[in-house]
Protein backbone atom coordinates (compact mmCIF):
# COMPACT_ATOMS: atom_id res chain seq x y z
CA UNK A 1 0.00 0.00 0.00
CA UNK A 2 1.37 3.37 -1.23
CA UNK A 3 0.08 7.08 -0.75
CA UNK A 4 1.19 10.48 -1.12
CA UNK A 5 0.32 13.61 0.41
CA UNK A 6 1.21 16.97 -0.58
CA UNK A 7 0.71 19.77 2.48
CA UNK A 8 1.29 23.24 2.49
CA UNK A 9 3.70 24.36 5.42
CA UNK A 10 1.31 25.30 7.79
CA UNK A 11 -0.34 24.15 11.18
CA UNK A 12 -3.34 23.72 10.04
CA UNK A 13 -2.20 21.06 7.33
CA UNK A 14 -0.78 19.47 9.79
CA UNK A 15 -4.22 17.94 10.65
CA UNK A 16 -4.76 16.14 7.29
CA UNK A 17 -1.79 13.65 8.68
CA UNK A 18 -4.04 11.67 10.80
CA UNK A 19 -6.84 10.89 8.89
CA UNK A 20 -4.32 9.98 5.95
CA UNK A 21 -2.18 7.73 7.92
CA UNK A 22 -5.77 6.19 9.07
CA UNK A 23 -6.39 5.30 5.61
CA UNK A 24 -2.74 4.07 4.90
CA UNK A 25 -3.32 1.35 7.83
CA UNK A 26 -6.88 0.24 7.45
CA UNK A 27 -6.70 -3.45 8.33
CA UNK A 28 -3.80 -3.08 10.35
CA UNK A 29 -3.49 -2.74 14.30
CA UNK A 30 -5.84 0.67 15.43
CA UNK A 31 -4.20 1.05 18.70
CA UNK A 32 -0.71 1.75 16.90
CA UNK A 33 -1.98 4.68 15.11
CA UNK A 34 -2.13 7.42 17.98
CA UNK A 35 2.12 6.86 18.37
CA UNK A 36 2.87 7.04 14.49
CA UNK A 37 0.36 9.99 14.47
CA UNK A 38 2.18 11.89 16.82
CA UNK A 39 5.72 10.90 15.17
CA UNK A 40 4.80 12.14 11.59
CA UNK A 41 3.14 15.07 13.19
CA UNK A 42 6.44 16.04 14.70
CA UNK A 43 8.37 15.17 11.56
CA UNK A 44 6.25 17.35 9.83
CA UNK A 45 6.01 20.29 12.17
CA UNK A 46 9.83 20.67 12.22
CA UNK A 47 9.73 21.11 8.10
CA UNK A 48 6.83 23.78 8.64
CA UNK A 49 9.15 25.01 11.89
CA UNK A 50 12.24 25.35 10.40
CA UNK A 51 12.53 24.30 6.47
CA UNK A 52 11.94 27.70 4.78
CA UNK A 53 10.71 26.27 1.92
CA UNK A 54 10.59 28.11 -0.91
CA UNK A 55 7.16 26.45 -2.46
CA UNK A 56 5.78 26.76 0.94
CA UNK A 57 5.03 22.81 0.60
CA UNK A 58 5.81 19.46 1.54
CA UNK A 59 5.20 15.81 0.66
CA UNK A 60 4.54 13.30 2.54
CA UNK A 61 5.36 9.70 0.82
CA UNK A 62 3.67 6.22 2.82
CA UNK A 63 4.27 3.06 2.00
CA UNK A 64 3.67 -0.79 4.16
CA UNK A 65 5.09 -3.50 3.34
CA UNK A 66 5.37 -6.58 5.66
CA UNK A 67 4.43 -4.77 8.61
CA UNK A 68 6.30 -1.84 8.51
CA UNK A 69 5.32 1.47 7.38
CA UNK A 70 7.48 3.39 6.04
CA UNK A 71 7.14 7.76 6.36
CA UNK A 72 9.32 10.09 3.37
CA UNK A 73 8.97 13.66 3.86
CA UNK A 74 10.49 15.89 1.84
CA UNK A 75 11.08 19.19 1.16
CA UNK A 76 13.15 22.15 -0.96
CA UNK A 77 13.78 23.93 2.40
CA UNK A 78 17.03 25.08 4.63
CA UNK A 79 19.23 21.45 4.85
CA UNK A 80 19.39 20.32 8.35
CA UNK A 81 22.26 20.75 10.53
CA UNK A 82 22.10 17.64 13.24
CA UNK A 83 25.65 19.25 14.53
CA UNK A 84 23.57 22.24 15.80
CA UNK A 85 20.96 20.39 17.70
CA UNK A 86 21.37 19.86 21.85
CA UNK A 87 19.36 17.03 22.89
CA UNK A 88 17.07 17.92 26.15
CA UNK A 89 18.53 17.01 29.32
CA UNK A 90 15.62 15.04 31.00
CA UNK A 91 16.60 16.62 34.22
CA UNK A 92 16.15 19.78 32.93
CA UNK A 93 12.84 20.85 31.59
CA UNK A 94 13.19 23.43 28.68
CA UNK A 95 10.52 25.32 26.98
CA UNK A 96 11.21 23.57 23.07
CA UNK A 97 13.13 21.15 21.50
CA UNK A 98 11.66 18.06 22.41
CA UNK A 99 10.24 16.97 18.74
CA UNK A 100 12.94 14.59 17.10
CA UNK A 101 13.56 13.22 20.77
CA UNK A 102 9.85 12.34 20.84
CA UNK A 103 10.27 11.02 17.28
CA UNK A 104 13.20 9.18 17.69
CA UNK A 105 11.58 7.64 20.72
CA UNK A 106 8.51 6.51 18.59
CA UNK A 107 10.27 5.35 15.26
CA UNK A 108 12.34 2.57 14.33
CA UNK A 109 14.67 4.25 12.12
CA UNK A 110 14.83 8.17 11.31
CA UNK A 111 17.31 9.12 8.36
CA UNK A 112 17.70 12.34 7.19
CA UNK A 113 19.65 13.23 4.04
CA UNK A 114 20.40 16.09 1.38
CA UNK A 115 19.72 15.79 -2.15
CA UNK A 116 20.93 18.18 -4.12
CA UNK A 117 18.20 21.19 -3.27
CA UNK A 118 16.17 18.46 -0.87
CA UNK A 119 15.35 16.99 2.48
CA UNK A 120 14.44 13.75 2.41
CA UNK A 121 13.34 12.49 6.10
CA UNK A 122 12.83 8.43 6.25
CA UNK A 123 11.42 7.13 9.03
CA UNK A 124 10.16 3.60 9.98
CA UNK A 125 7.11 2.39 12.35
CA UNK A 126 6.85 -1.19 13.15
CA UNK A 127 3.37 -2.26 12.60
CA UNK A 128 3.63 -5.69 14.71
CA UNK A 129 0.09 -6.10 17.10
CA UNK A 130 0.74 -5.70 20.39
CA UNK B 1 -2.54 37.78 74.56
CA UNK B 2 -4.19 39.99 71.69
CA UNK B 3 -5.42 38.18 68.63
CA UNK B 4 -6.41 39.59 65.76
CA UNK B 5 -7.44 37.68 62.15
CA UNK B 6 -7.64 38.57 58.23
CA UNK B 7 -8.79 36.78 55.31
CA UNK B 8 -6.57 36.76 52.09
CA UNK B 9 -8.64 35.42 49.14
CA UNK B 10 -6.84 33.38 46.50
CA UNK B 11 -8.16 32.39 42.85
CA UNK B 12 -6.93 29.20 41.29
CA UNK B 13 -8.68 29.55 37.74
CA UNK B 14 -9.34 26.40 35.85
CA UNK B 15 -9.01 26.39 32.60
CA UNK B 16 -10.79 23.35 30.65
CA UNK B 17 -10.02 22.19 27.14
CA UNK B 18 -10.95 19.85 24.58
CA UNK B 19 -10.05 18.32 21.25
CA UNK B 20 -6.25 19.15 20.03
CA UNK B 21 -4.02 20.58 21.80
CA UNK B 22 -1.23 20.96 18.55
CA UNK B 23 0.50 23.59 16.92
CA UNK B 24 -2.31 25.15 15.52
CA UNK B 25 -3.85 25.62 19.03
CA UNK B 26 -0.76 26.57 21.11
CA UNK B 27 0.07 29.81 20.15
CA UNK B 28 -3.78 30.72 21.34
CA UNK B 29 -3.72 28.63 24.34
CA UNK B 30 -0.37 30.53 25.75
CA UNK B 31 -2.68 33.84 25.16
CA UNK B 32 -4.98 32.96 27.00
CA UNK B 33 -3.24 31.77 29.97
CA UNK B 34 -1.21 34.87 30.17
CA UNK B 35 -3.71 36.86 30.20
CA UNK B 36 -4.14 35.71 34.15
CA UNK B 37 -0.92 36.68 34.62
CA UNK B 38 -1.28 39.43 33.68
CA UNK B 39 -3.66 40.22 36.27
CA UNK B 40 -1.29 38.96 38.85
CA UNK B 41 -3.35 35.50 39.06
CA UNK B 42 -0.42 32.31 38.93
CA UNK B 43 -2.69 30.15 40.36
CA UNK B 44 -3.93 27.61 37.40
CA UNK B 45 -5.02 24.41 36.84
CA UNK B 46 -5.51 23.02 33.17
CA UNK B 47 -7.61 19.93 32.79
CA UNK B 48 -7.05 18.09 30.14
CA UNK B 49 -9.42 15.48 30.62
CA UNK B 50 -11.15 15.74 26.78
CA UNK B 51 -8.23 16.12 24.79
CA UNK B 52 -7.66 13.82 22.58
CA UNK B 53 -3.83 14.68 21.08
CA UNK B 54 -0.80 16.94 22.01
CA UNK B 55 2.23 16.94 20.48
CA UNK B 56 5.25 18.70 21.33
CA UNK B 57 4.02 21.73 20.16
CA UNK B 58 1.21 21.74 22.88
CA UNK B 59 3.73 20.19 25.81
CA UNK B 60 5.46 23.72 25.23
CA UNK B 61 2.53 25.83 25.41
CA UNK B 62 2.36 24.33 29.08
CA UNK B 63 6.09 24.62 29.87
CA UNK B 64 6.25 27.88 28.96
CA UNK B 65 2.92 28.65 31.02
CA UNK B 66 3.96 26.17 33.88
CA UNK B 67 7.90 28.34 34.21
CA UNK B 68 6.30 31.52 34.31
CA UNK B 69 3.51 30.36 37.14
CA UNK B 70 6.27 29.00 38.97
CA UNK B 71 8.65 31.99 38.41
CA UNK B 72 6.00 34.35 39.70
CA UNK B 73 5.36 31.81 43.57
CA UNK B 74 2.04 29.99 41.70
CA UNK B 75 2.17 26.85 39.68
CA UNK B 76 0.25 25.11 36.61
CA UNK B 77 -0.55 22.24 37.31
CA UNK B 78 -2.62 19.22 34.76
CA UNK B 79 -5.66 17.20 34.85
CA UNK B 80 -4.76 14.20 33.08
CA UNK B 81 -5.88 13.48 29.45
CA UNK B 82 -7.88 10.22 29.70
CA UNK B 83 -6.87 9.36 26.00
CA UNK B 84 -3.62 7.44 26.07
CA UNK B 85 -2.84 9.34 22.75
CA UNK B 86 -3.02 12.19 24.66
CA UNK B 87 -0.81 11.14 27.68
CA UNK B 88 1.78 9.89 25.48
CA UNK B 89 4.36 12.96 24.82
CA UNK B 90 3.65 13.83 28.34
CA UNK B 91 5.87 10.40 29.09
CA UNK B 92 7.93 10.56 26.45
CA UNK B 93 9.55 13.73 27.44
CA UNK B 94 9.49 13.02 31.08
CA UNK B 95 7.44 15.89 31.60
CA UNK B 96 5.08 13.66 33.73
CA UNK B 97 7.43 13.85 36.34
CA UNK B 98 7.61 18.14 36.22
CA UNK B 99 4.15 18.82 36.55
CA UNK B 100 1.95 18.32 39.66
CA UNK B 101 -0.81 15.75 37.51
CA UNK B 102 -3.92 14.24 39.08
CA UNK B 103 -7.41 13.01 37.77
CA UNK B 104 -9.37 15.41 38.63
CA UNK B 105 -8.98 19.33 39.29
CA UNK B 106 -10.89 18.37 42.99
CA UNK B 107 -8.02 16.39 44.06
CA UNK B 108 -5.55 19.05 42.59
CA UNK B 109 -7.66 22.00 44.26
CA UNK B 110 -7.53 20.06 48.14
CA UNK B 111 -3.83 19.29 47.91
CA UNK B 112 -3.24 23.20 46.39
CA UNK C 1 -10.58 22.96 20.50
CA UNK C 2 -13.27 23.79 22.67
CA UNK C 3 -11.91 26.03 25.75
CA UNK C 4 -13.88 26.57 29.18
CA UNK C 5 -13.00 28.33 32.48
CA UNK C 6 -13.90 29.15 35.87
CA UNK C 7 -12.47 30.24 39.28
CA UNK C 8 -12.23 28.81 42.39
CA UNK C 9 -11.85 31.44 45.27
CA UNK C 10 -9.63 29.79 48.63
CA UNK C 11 -9.30 31.42 51.66
CA UNK C 12 -6.03 31.68 53.47
CA UNK C 13 -6.55 33.10 57.20
CA UNK C 14 -3.80 35.06 59.01
CA UNK C 15 -4.03 35.16 62.80
CA UNK C 16 -2.14 37.79 64.65
CA UNK C 17 -0.99 36.64 67.82
CA UNK C 18 0.90 39.21 70.85
CA UNK C 19 2.15 38.95 74.22
CA UNK C 20 3.21 35.23 75.77
CA UNK C 21 2.04 31.89 73.91
CA UNK C 22 2.33 29.81 77.20
CA UNK C 23 -0.21 27.52 78.96
CA UNK C 24 -2.68 29.59 79.84
CA UNK C 25 -3.04 30.89 76.40
CA UNK C 26 -2.42 27.44 74.32
CA UNK C 27 -6.05 26.62 75.11
CA UNK C 28 -8.33 29.55 73.49
CA UNK C 29 -5.66 29.53 70.72
CA UNK C 30 -6.09 25.65 69.99
CA UNK C 31 -9.55 26.78 69.99
CA UNK C 32 -9.56 29.49 67.21
CA UNK C 33 -7.80 27.96 64.99
CA UNK C 34 -10.05 24.89 65.20
CA UNK C 35 -13.29 27.24 64.76
CA UNK C 36 -11.72 27.90 61.03
CA UNK C 37 -11.41 24.17 60.42
CA UNK C 38 -14.79 23.47 61.63
CA UNK C 39 -15.86 25.66 58.63
CA UNK C 40 -13.92 23.84 56.45
CA UNK C 41 -11.01 26.45 55.68
CA UNK C 42 -7.50 24.86 56.25
CA UNK C 43 -5.03 27.11 55.23
CA UNK C 44 -4.04 29.36 58.11
CA UNK C 45 -0.53 31.49 59.08
CA UNK C 46 -0.42 32.06 62.42
CA UNK C 47 2.16 35.28 62.52
CA UNK C 48 4.44 35.30 65.84
CA UNK C 49 6.20 38.07 65.28
CA UNK C 50 4.84 40.42 68.43
CA UNK C 51 4.84 37.16 70.77
CA UNK C 52 7.74 37.42 73.00
CA UNK C 53 7.59 34.10 75.00
CA UNK C 54 6.28 30.80 73.83
CA UNK C 55 6.46 27.52 76.27
CA UNK C 56 5.75 23.78 75.45
CA UNK C 57 2.25 23.84 76.08
CA UNK C 58 2.35 26.94 72.94
CA UNK C 59 4.32 25.06 70.90
CA UNK C 60 1.69 21.94 71.82
CA UNK C 61 -1.28 24.03 70.35
CA UNK C 62 0.54 25.12 67.31
CA UNK C 63 1.51 21.43 66.39
CA UNK C 64 -1.77 19.75 66.93
CA UNK C 65 -3.11 22.87 64.33
CA UNK C 66 -0.76 21.85 62.07
CA UNK C 67 -1.10 18.56 62.21
CA UNK C 68 -4.92 18.71 61.89
CA UNK C 69 -4.58 21.48 59.10
CA UNK C 70 -2.15 18.42 57.36
CA UNK C 71 -4.33 15.85 57.62
CA UNK C 72 -7.13 17.78 55.82
CA UNK C 73 -4.96 19.15 53.03
CA UNK C 74 -3.95 22.62 53.71
CA UNK C 75 -1.21 23.31 56.23
CA UNK C 76 -0.52 26.26 58.96
CA UNK C 77 2.39 28.22 58.47
CA UNK C 78 4.15 30.35 61.33
CA UNK C 79 5.90 34.20 60.64
CA UNK C 80 8.66 33.74 63.29
CA UNK C 81 8.61 35.76 66.20
CA UNK C 82 11.37 38.34 66.42
CA UNK C 83 11.74 38.15 69.48
CA UNK C 84 14.90 35.36 70.04
CA UNK C 85 12.96 34.16 73.35
CA UNK C 86 9.83 33.01 71.56
CA UNK C 87 12.45 31.16 68.96
CA UNK C 88 13.93 29.08 71.76
CA UNK C 89 11.69 26.80 71.99
CA UNK C 90 11.17 25.86 68.16
CA UNK C 91 15.12 25.95 67.79
CA UNK C 92 15.02 23.43 70.57
CA UNK C 93 12.49 21.27 69.52
CA UNK C 94 13.33 20.93 66.17
CA UNK C 95 9.94 22.32 64.82
CA UNK C 96 11.56 25.20 63.28
CA UNK C 97 12.25 22.01 60.88
CA UNK C 98 8.47 20.92 60.84
CA UNK C 99 6.80 24.54 60.25
CA UNK C 100 6.93 26.14 57.14
CA UNK C 101 8.30 29.36 58.24
CA UNK C 102 8.77 33.04 57.03
CA UNK C 103 9.37 36.60 57.84
CA UNK C 104 6.30 37.91 56.59
CA UNK C 105 3.33 36.63 55.70
CA UNK C 106 3.04 38.13 52.59
CA UNK C 107 6.02 35.48 52.03
CA UNK C 108 3.97 33.08 52.83
CA UNK C 109 1.21 34.06 50.60
CA UNK C 110 2.96 34.85 47.58
CA UNK C 111 4.72 31.17 48.17
CA UNK C 112 1.31 29.30 49.53
CA UNK D 1 21.54 35.67 97.01
CA UNK D 2 18.21 33.48 98.11
CA UNK D 3 14.38 33.62 97.19
CA UNK D 4 11.55 31.77 97.71
CA UNK D 5 8.17 31.92 95.77
CA UNK D 6 5.13 29.49 96.64
CA UNK D 7 2.74 29.69 93.70
CA UNK D 8 -0.83 28.62 93.43
CA UNK D 9 -0.46 25.21 90.88
CA UNK D 10 -2.62 26.96 88.01
CA UNK D 11 -1.54 28.64 84.69
CA UNK D 12 -1.93 32.03 85.75
CA UNK D 13 0.36 31.78 88.78
CA UNK D 14 3.02 30.42 86.55
CA UNK D 15 3.55 33.96 85.21
CA UNK D 16 4.79 35.54 88.26
CA UNK D 17 8.16 33.15 87.33
CA UNK D 18 9.56 35.40 84.82
CA UNK D 19 9.57 38.45 87.32
CA UNK D 20 11.09 36.92 90.28
CA UNK D 21 13.56 35.37 88.49
CA UNK D 22 14.46 38.39 86.80
CA UNK D 23 14.59 40.22 90.64
CA UNK D 24 16.92 37.39 91.97
CA UNK D 25 19.11 37.89 89.04
CA UNK D 26 19.98 41.53 89.11
CA UNK D 27 23.48 42.22 88.18
CA UNK D 28 23.74 39.19 85.95
CA UNK D 29 23.80 39.26 82.00
CA UNK D 30 20.19 39.89 81.34
CA UNK D 31 20.43 38.15 77.75
CA UNK D 32 20.29 34.86 79.76
CA UNK D 33 17.03 35.49 81.14
CA UNK D 34 14.91 34.33 78.50
CA UNK D 35 16.14 30.75 78.62
CA UNK D 36 16.26 30.34 81.90
CA UNK D 37 12.56 31.33 82.43
CA UNK D 38 11.52 28.63 79.41
CA UNK D 39 13.31 26.17 81.52
CA UNK D 40 11.77 26.95 85.09
CA UNK D 41 8.75 27.48 83.20
CA UNK D 42 8.48 23.93 81.63
CA UNK D 43 9.61 22.40 85.22
CA UNK D 44 6.65 24.54 87.16
CA UNK D 45 4.34 23.58 84.36
CA UNK D 46 5.01 19.83 84.82
CA UNK D 47 4.18 19.98 88.47
CA UNK D 48 0.50 21.74 87.52
CA UNK D 49 -0.13 19.75 84.59
CA UNK D 50 0.99 15.96 86.48
CA UNK D 51 1.74 16.51 90.22
CA UNK D 52 -1.73 16.36 91.57
CA UNK D 53 -0.43 18.06 94.57
CA UNK D 54 -2.95 17.66 97.17
CA UNK D 55 -2.32 21.00 98.59
CA UNK D 56 -2.86 22.66 95.03
CA UNK D 57 0.29 24.19 95.55
CA UNK D 58 4.57 24.28 94.63
CA UNK D 59 7.33 26.41 96.19
CA UNK D 60 10.69 27.61 93.94
CA UNK D 61 13.51 27.89 95.55
CA UNK D 62 16.05 30.00 93.94
CA UNK D 63 20.52 30.46 95.34
CA UNK D 64 22.76 32.19 93.05
CA UNK D 65 26.44 31.62 93.95
CA UNK D 66 29.44 31.47 92.24
CA UNK D 67 27.57 32.35 88.65
CA UNK D 68 25.31 29.39 89.00
CA UNK D 69 21.57 29.61 89.41
CA UNK D 70 19.94 27.02 91.62
CA UNK D 71 16.44 26.31 91.38
CA UNK D 72 14.55 23.94 93.57
CA UNK D 73 11.07 22.82 92.74
CA UNK D 74 8.93 20.92 95.78
CA UNK D 75 5.44 19.86 95.75
CA UNK D 76 3.93 16.60 97.71
CA UNK D 77 1.98 15.51 94.67
CA UNK D 78 2.72 12.04 92.79
CA UNK D 79 6.03 10.57 92.28
CA UNK D 80 7.64 10.68 88.92
CA UNK D 81 8.42 7.64 87.11
CA UNK D 82 11.51 8.70 85.05
CA UNK D 83 11.12 4.95 82.97
CA UNK D 84 7.78 6.54 82.14
CA UNK D 85 8.64 9.08 80.04
CA UNK D 86 9.89 8.59 76.35
CA UNK D 87 12.36 10.45 74.68
CA UNK D 88 10.66 12.84 72.03
CA UNK D 89 12.18 11.30 68.34
CA UNK D 90 13.55 14.67 66.90
CA UNK D 91 12.43 13.10 63.08
CA UNK D 92 8.65 12.45 64.31
CA UNK D 93 6.86 15.52 65.43
CA UNK D 94 4.56 14.72 68.50
CA UNK D 95 1.92 17.32 70.07
CA UNK D 96 3.27 17.11 73.64
CA UNK D 97 6.13 15.59 75.79
CA UNK D 98 9.06 18.39 74.93
CA UNK D 99 9.18 20.11 78.71
CA UNK D 100 11.70 17.80 80.08
CA UNK D 101 13.35 17.35 76.45
CA UNK D 102 13.77 21.46 76.70
CA UNK D 103 14.71 21.78 80.22
CA UNK D 104 17.23 19.12 79.97
CA UNK D 105 19.28 21.03 76.96
CA UNK D 106 18.70 24.86 78.68
CA UNK D 107 20.06 23.48 82.44
CA UNK D 108 23.49 22.54 83.20
CA UNK D 109 22.13 20.05 85.70
CA UNK D 110 18.73 18.61 86.27
CA UNK D 111 18.13 15.97 89.29
CA UNK D 112 14.85 14.34 90.84
CA UNK D 113 14.89 12.92 94.38
CA UNK D 114 11.37 11.84 96.19
CA UNK D 115 11.62 11.87 99.95
CA UNK D 116 8.90 11.26 102.19
CA UNK D 117 5.69 12.57 100.48
CA UNK D 118 7.78 15.17 98.80
CA UNK D 119 8.79 15.44 95.17
CA UNK D 120 12.41 17.29 94.61
CA UNK D 121 13.89 19.13 91.55
CA UNK D 122 17.05 20.61 91.39
CA UNK D 123 18.50 22.26 88.20
CA UNK D 124 20.79 24.49 87.86
CA UNK D 125 21.94 27.51 85.38
CA UNK D 126 25.41 28.83 84.42
CA UNK D 127 25.30 32.63 84.50
CA UNK D 128 28.63 33.07 83.10
CA UNK D 129 28.65 36.22 80.90
CA UNK D 130 28.68 34.80 76.98
N1 LIG E 1 13.08 19.95 9.13
C1 LIG E 1 14.05 20.71 9.68
N2 LIG E 1 14.74 21.60 8.93
C2 LIG E 1 15.68 22.35 9.49
N3 LIG E 1 16.02 22.30 10.78
C3 LIG E 1 15.38 21.45 11.59
C4 LIG E 1 14.36 20.61 11.08
N4 LIG E 1 13.92 19.85 12.10
C5 LIG E 1 14.60 20.20 13.19
N5 LIG E 1 15.49 21.17 12.90
C6 LIG E 1 16.42 21.78 13.86
O1 LIG E 1 16.56 20.91 14.97
C7 LIG E 1 16.15 21.55 16.18
C8 LIG E 1 15.47 20.56 17.12
O2 LIG E 1 14.24 20.17 16.55
P1 LIG E 1 13.10 19.61 17.48
O3 LIG E 1 13.69 18.55 18.37
O4 LIG E 1 11.97 19.17 16.62
O5 LIG E 1 12.66 20.81 18.42
P2 LIG E 1 11.95 22.23 18.08
O6 LIG E 1 11.38 22.10 16.70
O7 LIG E 1 10.91 22.36 19.14
O8 LIG E 1 13.04 23.27 18.19
C9 LIG E 1 15.26 22.68 15.73
O9 LIG E 1 15.25 23.74 16.67
C10 LIG E 1 15.91 23.09 14.41
O10 LIG E 1 17.02 23.93 14.65
N1 LIG F 1 6.35 16.97 87.94
C1 LIG F 1 5.92 15.81 87.44
N2 LIG F 1 5.22 14.96 88.18
C2 LIG F 1 4.79 13.78 87.68
N3 LIG F 1 5.04 13.37 86.42
C3 LIG F 1 5.72 14.19 85.62
C4 LIG F 1 6.21 15.43 86.07
N4 LIG F 1 6.89 16.01 85.05
C5 LIG F 1 6.80 15.17 84.00
N5 LIG F 1 6.12 14.09 84.32
C6 LIG F 1 5.86 12.94 83.42
O1 LIG F 1 6.80 12.99 82.36
C7 LIG F 1 6.16 13.11 81.07
C8 LIG F 1 6.98 14.00 80.14
O2 LIG F 1 6.98 15.32 80.62
P1 LIG F 1 7.27 16.51 79.62
O3 LIG F 1 8.51 16.18 78.83
O4 LIG F 1 7.30 17.77 80.39
O5 LIG F 1 6.06 16.49 78.60
P2 LIG F 1 4.49 16.81 78.81
O6 LIG F 1 4.35 17.48 80.13
O7 LIG F 1 4.15 17.69 77.64
O8 LIG F 1 3.81 15.47 78.72
C9 LIG F 1 4.79 13.67 81.40
O9 LIG F 1 3.84 13.33 80.40
C10 LIG F 1 4.49 13.04 82.76
O10 LIG F 1 3.99 11.71 82.57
Amino acid sequence: MKSELRLEANYLALREIGPWLADLLVGHDSSLLGSIELGVHELATNSVDHAESPDGAFVLLGHVENKVLTIELVDRGVPFEAAEVTVPDPDVPQVGGYGLMILEQLATELRYVRIDDRNEWRTTFALNPM
Amino acid sequence: MKVSTETHERAVHVVTLSGRLDALEAGPIRELLSSYYANGDHDLIVDLREVDFVDSAGLAALVKAMKDARSNGGDLRLVRPTAEDANRVFALTRFDQVFVMADSSAELLSDW
